[in-house]
């Protein structure tokens, strides 16, 4: 499968997941913040899949972007900015680019995360999307490193992204609306993080299909 | 949930409408976009302010656009920030080419909303410069967290900011007043009752009929703690107490008071209020130089007030006093 | 009961105390009476207005002393008329010796006290006449019966016939345009809530979750029927064919249009009424003048509106636009 | 018993029977009202009560003023006027006297009465406190006439104030606040009438204990 086709299937796959996970991801949303994160990603997602057919035939870049640039324009909130920015990041890697490499995709992975820092100056530990989407990045990066096949490498990345969204649980929030809660937000998990390790799962779930 | 509504979809988009149809003379709306400008927008050579936020907190901010305050209120949905494309389009109809200054509330959302619009009208050549306000002092302030949250000092900044932009000053200046303005305007509220969001249909939280929410902000999201209801002038000691272990007023000093209604608290209450404010202050020596009661900065229906409190030097009192003529703000020069 | 208060006894008292602390540039109170009257009272040569009523429905009438509306407002305790000694008392303080006129909404109570304190002021050699405002058109108007009440029209014929006794008009012509206002003016109400008064401490009706009152006063009395809640457009259209089948507005008449909350609900929602209002008057190609949103007219935390027409002259219309300068009701001049 | 001392003993007994039925008229007037005809008239008549020390050597005429003018001042709402022009123009017949005869009495009550259509406006059939008062100023004049004892002639007054009062129950409210509710007042008997009869009951019952 060309590396186009398949982006364009992972994004509709995540899209169609975070859909089903709306209710799930408003409802933790409710728990710490202001029960919208669901809403608000579903938005989003919805738009990007009608935007999808639009670009099929476009380089990953394009892809990227026009996901990016519907996020920021259809989520809003703290979500909104953050993965359009994450999505923007990433498509700057491949931007002309047909087909990609498993390099290619370290350094997406790299260049999202450190939008999202610069983007939300929030670090490892503040009980945010980056809880889970660090680990899973260096995860993926040693697989990676060590030779190991892609599927393989989301594998342990949507692991690791599945403990980081558990250790959310434990700690209090230090940015986002959870923050104002102080130590009354621990025990909760995080919608971002959670958000964050379905769409990996997601990635991975198409990858394996695909093979 | 008991609403004059039609569709909770649709609450933004027909507010805006009957905003419009109600003020024509101050407002008009960007075609295609939920975004308020001054009618005459852009005013050539004036520096122009922009602000918004979720909707649901009227008047603020479509009610505050006009001369001496701002150039543009973006509205996003009920609670949530506007998108960086829609405050892009309100940068790009105010600017009259001397610069536009942002005026973000201190929520993780509105900031990185606001800063990628900044960022995008920056690349068109604009010049673009943004404060935030954090006048919440029920949140602690940290550099290490979100810090406090921005609410009804809020109204204090598009005041005094727009008369400054209003007088002619350049984007720095402007800038730094507001600046001064956030620096010295500190607010704390409570609440009697939740409110609901529209498109949610249930509360966002529950009280018990003896019960009230300190501390909290203007999202109907819990408060720092929730106490028995206690007199209005136990609740007004405890707002001033916490304010005033955040911000050192001496005697002798002049401050404006703002007594905010939340949406649901009839006027006689935040007069009531009101009167146990003058007296703590009077008590304390600090002087009052104006005082704001009413519903400025909303949480839908939500029935409790906040009290702000801005520490003044002859600059912000000239700038407080100055002429504006907004939907919702209205004051004759002195 | 929910609410901000210290004592349900002195509410008026203390609110009384909030409003002269709060804006004493506007409003001094007259000592050991519930009158608050212009600060700069009396205005020499001017024909003095005095309103009033029972208290509850700030900003009416307190908020609406000063340049261009009233003289002095009298506050009774809540929902109750204020007795003729402390009408009197506003009478006597605010004569510029060019006479009185009082307005006064249409309760047996508050017609009869204000009447027993003009008899009161004319034997002290005062010249006092009177009007009766009678906007509300869910009670039907007969000479027979107490007719209809006078309800958030009255803001209207305080704007007009203030602007009238402001430009020096004589007591004769004031009354003769406040007549013309209350001629031309209709209203009419509905509500989601009940309210408390708070020396009941207890709603004055029960309402289901999916119930409104229509047609109800100001003072927390049952309306004329119960009905399962509308959207916001079949609401405002109700309320405006009740108008209409009261009084005749014609193609291209212009108009006045007052949105006005009744303490407890959001501007967002009686916005989303105006977009319909004003809807339904394009269509009959009725040509609105002036809009106004927001609480000008309310019953304490009762959640509801009611929505005014008045038509207009060209003498109302430069009366309607005239500058006024007071707490809840500031316009600049065209 | 000197008539001065006789009408403080009457007033204060009023004062009394009003305080005793404070709830019920309230009650009343919740019904077709806004609650606080109870509320209203107590407060009246509690400041008549502490006022009455003060003119009890006074004449029948500065008594009935100075009732007059404490309700007119403190009752509100529509019965204080009413009640106190009443009292007003009581006061007006005995202007003076420090001992009234049968005739004033029936003249008394006239004028009262009189003051209250001019002041409200009302008339018989209105269910307003002019259904108690008329039938009974009627009974009571017919009676003095008969030359019945002012005892008898203020007991069928009485009673035909209470005919009064069940009438209003029969009848849709014209004036007052009970008449915006049309039709829906009927089946409820009006707080004002009730509170006229309590008053024309205490006239009585204190006549009869003082023989
Ligand atoms: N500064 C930040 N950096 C990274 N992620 C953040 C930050 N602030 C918030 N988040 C993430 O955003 C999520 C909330 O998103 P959402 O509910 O859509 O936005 P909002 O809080 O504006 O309603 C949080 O659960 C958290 O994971
Ligand atoms: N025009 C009138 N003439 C005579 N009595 C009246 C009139 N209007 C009202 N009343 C009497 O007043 C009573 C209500 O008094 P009250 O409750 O104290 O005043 P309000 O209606 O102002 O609250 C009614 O029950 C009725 O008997
Ligand atoms: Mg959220
Ligand atoms: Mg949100
Ligand atoms: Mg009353
Ligand atoms: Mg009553």
């Amino acid at each position: 499968m060309k590396s186009t086709e398949l982006m364009i299937k992972i994004i509709d796959n995540i899209a169609t997941t975070i859909h089903e996970n709306k209710e799930y991801l408003t409802e933790l949303d409710a728990k710490i913040g202001d029960s919208d994160h669901g809403i608000n990603m579903d938005k989003g997602f919805k738009m990007v899949q009608e935007k999808l057919h639009a670009v099929k035939d476009k380089d990953c870049g394009t892809i990227l972007k026009t996901v990016a640039m519907t996020l920021v324009s259809t989520v809003g909130g703290a979500s909104g900015p953050l993965y359009g920015t994450a999505f923007l990041k990433a498509a700057s890697v491949v931007s002309d680019k047909k087909e990609i490499n498993k390099d290619d995709i370290v350094k997406m992975f790299e260049e999202a995360i450190m939008g999202i820092k610069m983007r939300g100056k929030a670090n490892k530990g503040d009980k945010t999307m980056l809880d889970a989407l660090i680990p899973a990045y260096e995860e993926l990066k040693k697989s990676i490193e060590n030779n190991e096949t892609i599927i393989e490498a989301f594998d342990k990345g949507q692991k690791a992204a599945y403990e980081g969204v558990e250790y959310t649980k434990k700690i209090a929030a230090k940015k986002g609306r959870a923050s104002y809660l102080g130590e009354r937000s621990i025990g909760h998990q995080d919608p971002g993080a959670t958000s964050s390790y379905l769409m990996l799962k997601a990635i991975y779930d198409t990858l394996k299909e695909a093979k | 949930m008991k609403k004059i509504i039609n569709n909770p979809e649709s609450v933004v988009e027909e507010m805006l409408e009957g905003i419009v149809n109600a003020h024509p003379e101050y407002v008009k709306r960007l075609e295609g976009f939920n975004v308020l400008v001054r009618a005459d927008a852009p005013v050539k050579g004036k520096v122009a302010l922009v602000s918004g936020g979720g909707s649901g907190h009227e008047p603020s901010h479509g009610g505050y656009v006009g001369k001496g305050m701002l150039d543009a209120a973006v509205a996003g949905e009920v609670f949530t920030s506007p998108t960086p494309d829609q405050v892009f389009e309100a940068i790009k109809a105010v600017d009259g080419g001397s610069g536009v200054l942002l005026v973000i509330k201190n929520y993780t959302g509105d900031v990185m909303n606001f800063e990628m619009a900044a960022e995008m009208a920056e690349m068109e050549g604009i010049k673009v410069d943004s404060v935030i306000v954090n006048d919440d002092v029920a949140v602690e302030n940290s550099t290490y967290t979100t810090g406090r949250r921005g609410i009804a000092g809020t109204v204090f900044v598009h005041k005094i900011a727009g008369a400054a932009a209003d007088k002619g000053l350049e984007l720095k200046e402007v800038k730094r007043i507001a600046e001064k303005v956030i620096n010295n305007v500190r607010t704390m509220g409570m609440s009697l009752t939740p409110c609901t969001v529209p498109a949610a249909g249930k509360p966002s939280f529950e009280l018990a009929e003896d019960e009230m929410e300190v501390g909290l902000g203007i999202h109907g999201e819990p408060g720092t703690h929730r106490d028995k209801i206690k007199t209005a002038d136990e609740i007004t000691e405890h707002l001033l107490e916490k304010i005033f272990n955040d911000i050192e007023v001496n005697e002798k000093d002049e401050v404006a008071v703002m007594v905010n209604g939340l949406g649901g608290t009839p006027l006689m209450e935040l007069y009531i209020v009101n009167r146990k404010v003058k007296d703590i202050l009077q008590e304390k020596g600090i002087k009052v130089y104006k005082t704001f009661v009413g519903n400025f900065m909303t949480s839908l229906e939500m029935a409790g007030c906040s009290v702000s409190i801005l520490k003044l030097d002859d600059e912000l009192k000239e700038l407080l006093s100055a002429k504006a003529d907004t939907i919702a703000f209205k004051q004759f020069e002195e």
